[in-house]
């Protein structure tokens, strides 16, 4: 990995539970308890994990739309909690899942796109206009479009206006909310390769987020896995896939269904129960009430995110029993 | 649990209360005209002037004097209208009773038939009841309530004479007197709501027959009239119990016209008599009482939701 | 309790019962405070006066039986026997006393009895009044609020209790007030007059709109209705269920002028509204004839009226007078009720004024905003309202061309007047001589002040189911309930 | 979606689009009543008071022998100024409180929406009398009472938009790139709320005129020389024995007015509606 | 593999719903297929292809301004259910056919106690009483891998979890003990390690009771570890039909390619570009005239422009393509199937 241009540590979002007048304690959605990430220059994280376990969170408090309980983001060095939100917008962006609501229906398509223009004011009209064509059709779409609504495009088409609109001010960060989750598998491979080739061209890095796991694999160059507010396991795409560490990484990968009727008698390993809610989290590791390979001191002693031999990070006790190595990456 | 989820909500309901009173109060001294001056007319000389002004609270300043009318209330005690010198809450209570009853009465006549109205038209679409309960829905809402207050007046009373005219007779005394008097002019209050009800019931059923829920009681084999009573019924009326709570304010409010026609001594004619004499401890305590009716109204659909809809926990 | 009172009168025999319909409610039941003239109605049934008036207002003996003027400044009246209080307590001298003392006190609302200085009790059935100076009206203001007596046990021990539950010697006791709605009375059994009242129960409901007092009669839940609007009632008359009487009373539509402020301050203005204004045509319109129209406060056929002062409308001169001021097009405006008649009247009067070139500003306010805004702030310079009337002609004639009086709003008059006023107050035994101050009063303080302007009449209607009886007619407009009775 | 879109979407409703036509017919009649009123409206005519209609008066003349058409006409001039009025003031004052208290959120939202409650608590036709009475008895002020009546309902309706569009993607999209409160309010919130609002004025347009009838019939609403159809009713009210008819014009008119409002209401919705058309 | 008997046919459904003002919109035009006895066929196809339609008309339960021309048919037991009066439908509806819905947050209602709403069905079918109704649901749920299903009966649908949820939904359909079960993409609103264990339970009940399933997806994984036979739409029509190695081993028709290939496969090297179809599928309302895959189509021709491509026997699989990925077969060889 080459130079880090996020870096987020001890981050934490509690949400306080909407209660009554006079009540006791307080009780905390625990949204993200405690991540620690790193994002390099021009790289993909994926990140994935169940439903809730607060992808999306993290995701907006990177970008600045939510701030944090706890813990730092830095963007370039820079603590963001210090920045000016305003000025953050050149530098980073964000894609959204739903291609319906993450459009103003009432703006037409060149506005919705030319609004971060117009916001940090970056050129005149004219030139904004043309720079609008421009990303229409950097995203395949025509310039007439423009002066189209939204409710005439179709999901995918939308998402690609969406896209343009987050790369009109070349940030060099862009996270994308599950970008394809809404999309039919065939228009999901058009816009994961639009992706990956803007990505190549403006040097761009992802914090792509989804639960789809296939579509994380295609587009990340690393991957981090979450559960419950934490991460479980960071590794290179290639590694979480061929090795995986954590027992969640290993039973979420075999949990998902493969599209070869051959491989129907392999060994999977199908997980118990439901995700525990995050506003009381299990004890210890916090996967430990569904982990097939659980131990005693699981439900008492929470593990920490530690390197292993491969470079790769991992959560959990059986790997600190194997590796013994201090983690280096904060 | 369900303490708790009571006293939060009243605890809610006190500010609203003050809230309410104060504005009230404040406009109550916007408006022109002075008691003191109606009430001794003719002998209106300067030092009887001061001294009935001094009598009725009336030359101290507004905080003063609501802070005066509002510690008096908080033990009960609303005051003496400034004309007649009665109190003020025997007033308000007996003419809140006799509106009570008539808007009640309006109420569950809208009620009932508005919800059997939509009902009956769910289950068979398109024929002449539906057309019906479409027809209803509208134009309910588009005729005044005194214009039809006048229209029965006139045919039923006037007319056939099978219903009296003018007056109330409580449901206490005399429950076919009651039937009789009250009749008409709740039929008058409650045809917009009975065509809001309608009209809610029947968009929420067929809201609701939208649902995945519905189709799965389909897909059991239920009939259409099983799905409605099963499935349908409870789930629609949830937004109509609101629109009742919400029927509750505005039919208290057109009393005010519909019991002028009627010559029914309720509370609406005489918040309209008080605001037109300027009787302003009379117009206090019926403006209170009308609100808390009121809240205590709206208190009571939120029970009511809270009792047919599982979701709502009293946390 | 009340309720327990008043269930027992439902026991009472259908016709046993008279129902009224009745206009407004009242404010309190003692005679000295309430100021409203809409009141004596519902007080006349609890409270007999030591004077009466006949039909024509003619004073009639009451709780006195006879008075007589011992000299100009003393008034002696002779008193009934026998006659006691709804509580048990006796109506004698110091009765009579003390009320009329009471109604003199600081406290009292009531303004007729100014000119008494003390009272005397002579002996049980004797009472003299010694005045300050003259007064012709003193009469009948006996026949008035002052006139109607209390029992004094009854305030002693409770004044207050007076005020919503009144105790006097008439034909009826107060069973429920219930405000806003209605009154109960009983039949006093031990009343004065035997045989007197008739009707075991008389109920007085309250019903302010007109409309819904004939409704009510209409479907027979009333037995007699009140101020009926001329017009409508033609559909009743038809009708064999109903009898119908019309009379006419001294009350007078009016338009009150503050002479104090522009642009009525210009003689010219009033003048023009005096003489531009077709009574008869007013009339005709809003009383579809039934009324009579006014260029005087009196009525035809009450025994003041100025036969000669019957018709000022004269267009043309009120143009005239405008003209030579210069003043053609001035805007007036006229507070008036919000009232479907009220607003006919502006109509038409806009329409009327409109020829002789003043313009009619209506402006519409409640009942009491109208009172606060042309007599206490004084803000609008003409108030459209109505002058209810006096028992005695000259209780009117002050109140209405005095400078001092509150109703002469601009405090305006001429000496002439004022001392013409003084006179006729002085002349105690000689009614035509009165009547002939009156005239020239009318004359100079409504066709060369034009101090007020009255409009119309309005026809005294009520209507009765055809089996009640007793009902008579007065020109003081304010009927007396106890008189009526069903035939069974 | 564009408008010429939207007025196809409304046109398609048959019952909207006709209602849709009552109402700029009302509004051209009101516009143009002094050419087309066959009379003056307040031009009394003794020897033909409450006559039937015939071809020179189509709807009959009054008790003062007006032109009961006339008057007819005027009246709808003063119901359309006046159902402006009623919803001018809460779109002027309400909404914007409403947006703002919406997005703001916080001390100033409770606070805010605590006053709104109680006034809300108040009913809304006794509200608007004590404001006529304090403000003085004429059709406008009646109107401007209205207004003040509907205005917390607006700003409620505003906040709960407000709320709703505050947490849509294309705000977080737009704040991403930096847009301030200003900007997020003038080009998102306040385009997305118009809809809903412009329904609720298109009823409350109806329920203004119903409220102004009430008002005049107590009274309180129009006094000559004002030409309201409330004041008609109350006029007619009183002479309802000897010419029933009288009520009818009038009262025709209201309902008339009121439906097409609510039906107009209705198109708007299902025109305006977003939701209602995906792709 | 040994011929089943066949349980439901569905013989050229075609569905159009027209609305005043709008133009007619074909929502399913030409769809045929048949599921055996105790076989799970997967129905897979892109979001708006119609495959919800199909399920619907099947227990008559689409929205009744949907129509079907007169021709269409579905067999089941020698009755054509389009036909059915709708007594008769109820009877089968719950009882012979059960039905899941997608989204197990709203297929229950949110105001009924789960076990009122379990034994709704049997109590309606199977004439027993409201006591062994309940101790059937107790004993189906905890065959679903509910604990303490005493307790969860008395439970409200809030209460659970989505995969709860939807193993009770699971539970109720199968409580009658139907010979069909149509899951409507029972597991798409689902996390994948609880969609894994729904899929687990629906295999495991349905060998043991021996039920047919038609499972409707648009995940290639599900129908994949799932199915036995496959019927592909495209815009309302099927495609493709074969047996599920058969079509994974080498699709025919060329949208079947495209949708096999534009998944990332989490085997293999992972930085090649996946080859996705390009363009949208078009509406309901502008089906083109001829092949309504043609705009997307990589290999058409001016005759898919022309002629639509009805679905024929190519090779003992159903296609319904000009140029199969696969040639080979002559086109005068081609018997069709259906029209
Ligand atoms: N504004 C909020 N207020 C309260 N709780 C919230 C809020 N936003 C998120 N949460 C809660 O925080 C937790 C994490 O939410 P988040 O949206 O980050 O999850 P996610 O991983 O993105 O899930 P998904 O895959 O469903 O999008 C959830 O339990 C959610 O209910
Ligand atoms: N009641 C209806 N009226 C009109 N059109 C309808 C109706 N129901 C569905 N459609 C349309 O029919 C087409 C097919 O819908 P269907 O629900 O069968 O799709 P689907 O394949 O199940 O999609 P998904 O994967 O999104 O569930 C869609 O274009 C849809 O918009
Ligand atoms: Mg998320
Ligand atoms: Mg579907």
């Amino acid at each position: 990995m080459n130079e880090p241009l996020l870096e987020i540590s001890g981050l934490k979002k509690y949400y306080p539970k909407k209660d009554g007048l006079f009540q006791g304690k307080k009780s905390w959605i625990k949204a993200v308890d405690g991540m620690d990430l790193t994002i390099g220059k021009g790289e993909t994280l994926g990140l994935v994990g169940e439903s809730g376990c607060g992808k999306s969170t993290t995701g907006r408090m990177i970008v600045g739309l939510e701030d944090p309980t706890e813990g730092t983001v830095s963007f370039k060095g820079n603590d963001l909690s210090r920045v000016d939100k305003r000025e953050l917008g050149k530098q980073m962006q964000m894609i959204f899942q739903d291609p319906f609501s993450s459009l103003n229906p009432r703006m037409k398509v060149s506005d919705v796109i030319a609004e971060p223009l117009r916001l940090h004011k970056d050129g005149s009209r004219a030139e904004q206009q043309r720079r609008v064509d421009e990303l229409l059709e950097r995203v395949g779409l025509r310039s007439e479009h423009g002066r189209r609504y939204p409710s005439e495009f179709s999901g995918g088409q939308r998402q690609r206006i969406g896209i343009a609109r987050a790369i009109a001010l070349s940030p060099s960060l862009i996270v994308c909310d599950e970008p394809v989750s809404a999309l039919d598998v065939s228009i999901q491979a058009q816009v994961l390769n639009l992706l990956k080739d803007l990505q190549k061209e403006l040097g761009v890095s992802y914090l792509f987020i989804a639960h789809g796991i296939q579509a994380v694999k295609y587009i990340s160059d690393r991957i981090a896995v979450m559960y419950l507010g934490k991460v479980v396991e960071v590794a290179s795409k290639d590694e979480l896939f061929r090795n995986p560490k954590h027992p969640y990484t290993e039973s979420l990968l075999s949990a998902v269904p493969r599209p070869d009727p051959k491989l129907r008698g392999r060994d999977r390993i199908i997980l118990k129960g439901d995700l525990p809610s995050p506003e009381n989290p299990p004890s210890g590791c916090r996967f430990h009430t569904r982990c097939p390979k659980v131990m005693d001191v699981c439900k008492q002693v929470e593990p920490s995110l530690q390197v292993t031999r491969d470079g790769t990070y991992a959560a959990c006790h059986l790997v600190s029993e194997a590796e013994m190595k201090q983690p280096q990456e904060a | 649990m369900f303490l708790r989820f009571l006293t939060k909500r009243l605890l809610y309901v006190i500010p609203m209360l003050f809230i309410t009173t104060f504005i009230v109060f404040s406009f109550i001294l916007l408006i022109p005209g002075d008691p003191a001056l109606a009430i001794l007319g003719e002998n209106a000389s300067d030092e009887n002037l001061a001294q009935l002004r001094a009598q009725l609270g009336l030359d101290q300043s507004l905080l003063v004097q609501y802070w005066n009318w509002l510690t008096s209330a908080l033990v009960g005690d609303l005051g003496e209208s400034f004309f007649t010198g009665e109190s003020v809450q025997e007033a308000v209570f007996s003419r809140m009773g006799i509106t009570f009853q008539l808007v009640t009465t309006a109420i569950v006549i809208a009620f009932v038939f508005g919800t059997t109205l939509a009902i009956v038209s769910m289950m068979k679409p398109g024929s002449w009841i539906d057309e019906f309960a479409r027809l209803v829905s509208t134009m309910g809402t588009a005729i005044p309530n005194f214009l039809l207050a006048m229209l029965l007046l006139a045919v039923f009373s006037l007319s056939l004479g099978w219903l009296p005219a003018t007056g109330f007779i409580s449901l206490f005394d005399d429950p076919i007197g009651f039937v009789r008097s009250v009749l008409l002019p709740s039929i008058a209050l409650g045809a917009v709501g009975m065509a809001q009800i309608t009209r809610h019931m029947r968009s929420a059923l067929i809201e609701v027959f939208e649902t995945d829920y519905i189709r799965t009681a389909f897909s059991k084999g239920l009939s259409v009239r099983q799905t409605i009573f099963h499935h349908g019924i409870r789930n629609a009326i949830l937004p109509v119990v609101t629109t009742v709570g919400i029927l509750y304010g505005n039919l208290m409010g057109a009393t005010v016209v519909v019991e002028t026609i009627f010559s029914i001594p309720g509370i609406g004619q005489l918040a309209v008599d008080s605001i037109m004499q300027r009787d302003f401890a009379m117009l206090q305590g019926v403006v209170l009482v009308m609100v808390v009716i009121i809240i205590v109204i709206n208190f009571a659909t939120d029970i009511i939701y809270s009792l047919l809809d599982p979701r709502i926990k009293y946390e | 309790s009340n309720d327990e009172r008043v269930g027992a009168t439902s026991e009472v025999k259908e016709h046993e019962k008279v129902i009224v319909a009745y206009s407004t409610d009242l404010n309190t039941f003692d005679p000295v405070f309430g100021s409203a003239g809409s009141d004596h109605s519902l007080l006349y049934p609890l409270y007999d006066t030591l004077v009466s008036f006949d039909e024509d207002l003619l004073p009639q003996p009451g709780l006195a039986e006879e008075w007589e003027y011992l000299n100009d400044t003393t008034l002696e009246l002779r008193l009934r026997d026998g006659v006691t209080f709804h509580d048990g307590s006796v109506m004698d001298g110091e009765a009579v006393a003390f009320n009329l003392e009471r109604a003199t006190s600081e406290e009292s609302y009531i303004s007729d009895l100014n000119a008494v200085e003390s009272v005397e009790v002579v002996n049980d059935l004797t009472v003299r009044l010694h005045l300050q100076y003259p007064d012709s009206s003193i009469v009948l203001a006996l026949a008035d609020r002052a006139g109607m007596m209390v029992s004094q046990e009854a305030i002693e021990q409770n004044p207050d209790q007076i005020q919503r539950a009144g105790v006097g010697a008439g034909p009826y006791e107060l069973v429920a007030w219930e405000t806003g709605e209605k009154l109960t009375y009983r039949k006093f059994d031990d009343y004065w007059n035997e045989g007197e009242p008739k009707a075991e129960i008389l109920e007085i409901q309250v019903m302010p709109n007109q409309m819904t007092r004939m409704n009510a009669l209409q479907t027979g839940e009333i037995d007699f209705a009140t101020s009926l609007p001329a017009g409508e009632i033609t559909s009743l008359s038809d009708e064999e269920k109903f009898t119908i009487v019309e009379g006419s009373a001294v009350p007078v539509n009016m338009l009150y002028l503050n002479i104090a402020s522009a642009p009525l301050d210009q003689k010219a203005v009033r003048l023009a509204l005096q003489h531009g204004i077709d009574r008869a045509a007013l009339n005709e319109a809003i009383h579809y004839g039934q009324g009579e129209g006014a260029y005087q406060p009196f009525p035809s056929s009450y025994w003041v009226y100025n036969d000669e002062l019957n018709n000022l409308y004269d267009p043309d001169y009120a143009r005239a007078v405008l003209e030579e001021a210069d003043l053609v097009g001035t805007v007036v405006t006229i507070a008036h009720y919000p009232e479907a008649y009220d607003e006919r009247v502006i109509d038409i009067l806009r329409h009327q004024l409109a020829e002789i070139g003043i313009v009619v500003n209506g402006q519409a306010m409640e009942i009491q905003a109208g009172i606060s805004a042309y007599f206490d702030e004084k803000s609008v310079p003409s108030f459209m309202s109505r002058w209810t009337g006096r028992p005695d002609p000259q209780m009117t004639m002050t109140m209405l061309y005095h400078s001092t009086s509150y109703y002469n709003t601009g405090s305006y008059s001429t000496e002439e007047i004022e001392s013409l006023l003084a006179e006729a107050a002085g002349t105690i035994d000689n009614p035509e001589r009165r009547a002939e101050i009156y005239d020239e009063i009318n004359r100079i303080g409504l066709t060369e002040e034009a101090i007020f302007i009255p409009l119309t009449f309005q026809p005294d209607i009520v209507a009765m189911s055809t089996d009640v009886k007793g009902y008579e007619p007065n020109m003081l407009g304010k009927p007396k309930f106890q008189m009526l009775y069903k035939e069974p | 979606m564009t408008g010429k879109e939207m007025l196809r979407r409304f046109m398609r409703q048959r019952a909207a689009f006709i209602s849709g036509i009552f109402v700029v017919l009302l509004i051209v009649v009101a516009l143009f009543a002094p050419w087309l009123a066959p009379y003056p409206p307040d031009l009394p005519n003794y020897d033909r008071v409450m006559a039937g209609p015939s071809l020179a008066h189509w709807l009959g003349t009054d008790e003062l022998g007006r032109d009961v058409l006339s008057r007819l006409m005027y009246g709808a001039q003063a119901g359309i100024q006046a159902a402006l009025i009623a919803i001018i003031i809460p779109l002027v004052i309400g909404v914007p409180l409403g947006i703002l208290s919406g997005y703001l959120g916080g001390v100033f939202d409770e606070v805010f929406m605590r006053i709104v409650d109680g006034i809300l608590a108040i009913p809304a036709i006794l509200l608007a009398l004590g404001i006529t009475a304090a403000l003085g008895v004429n059709l406008w002020n009646a109107m401007i009472a209205i207004g003040i009546v509907f205005t917390p309902q607006f700003a409620r309706l505003a906040r709960s938009q407000t709320l709703q569009i505050r947490s849509e993607a294309y705000v977080y999209a737009a704040k991403v790139s930096g847009a301030g409160a200003f900007w997020t309010m003038g080009r998102h919130i306040i385009p997305n709320i118009s809809p809903p609002i412009i329904v609720q004025s298109s009823f409350n347009m109806s329920f203004a005129i119903l409220v102004e009838a009430s008002l005049s019939f107590l009274g309180l609403g129009a006094q000559s020389p004002q030409i309201s159809w409330g004041g008609m009713i109350q006029q007619a009210y009183s002479l309802m024995y000897m010419n029933p008819w009288l009520i009818l014009a009038p009262g025709v008119a209201i309902m008339l007015t009121m439906l097409a409002g609510n039906i107009m209401g209705d198109g708007l919705r299902v025109a305006l509606d977003p939701k209602l058309k995906k792709v | 593999m040994s011929k089943r008997e066949t349980l439901l046919e569905i013989n050229n459904l075609r569905a159009f719903a027209e609305k005043t003002g709008e133009p007619r919109s074909q929502l399913v035009n030409s769809v045929n297929f048949r599921i055996d006895k105790g076989e799970i066929v997967a129905l897979v196809g892109e979001s708006g292809c119609g495959k919800s339609v199909t399920a619907l008309s099947i227990l008559g339960l689409n929205a009744a301004s949907i129509e079907y021309e007169s021709e269409s048919e579905i067999r089941f037991h020698d009755e054509n259910l389009l036909q059915l009066s709708d007594r008769k439908l109820r009877k089968l509806r719950g009882n012979d056919i059960s039905m899941i819905f997608q989204d197990p947050m709203f297929s229950l209602n949110p105001l009924k106690k789960i076990g009122k709403q379990m034994t709704e069905a049997l109590l309606q079918h199977k004439a027993a009483d409201v006591r062994t109704a309940r101790q059937d649901a107790e004993k189906m749920i905890e065959r679903v891998g509910i604990t303490d299903p005493k307790r969860q009966l008395d439970n409200y649908p809030y209460q659970l979890s989505g995969g709860m949820r939807q193993r009770v939904m699971i539970a109720m359909a199968l409580l009658c003990k139907p010979e069909l079960l149509i899951a409507d993409e029972p597991t798409t609103a689902l996390d994948v390690t609880i969609q894994a264990q729904i899929l687990e339970i629906m295999k495991d009940l349905q060998q043991e009771l021996d039920v047919s399933i038609l499972l409707i997806t648009h995940d290639l994984g599900v129908v994949a570890e799932m199915a036995d036979r496959v019927v592909v739409m495209y815009s309302g029509q099927v495609v493709e039909e074969a047996d599920v190695y058969a079509l994974f081993e080498q699709p025919l028709h060329p949208y079947t390619n495209g949708l096999l290939t534009s998944v990332p496969t989490l085997e293999g090297e992972s930085d090649e570009r996946i080859s996705a179809i390009r363009g949208t599928v078009p509406s309901p309302q502008e089906l083109p005239k001829g092949c309504n895959f043609y705009d997307r189509c990589t290999r058409r021709t001016d005759r898919c422009k022309k002629e639509e491509p009805l679905l024929t026997n190519h090779g003992g699989r159903n296609v319904a393509c000009w140029h199969p990925v696969v040639e080979g077969v002559k086109d005068d060889e081609r018997t069709a199937i259906r029209n």
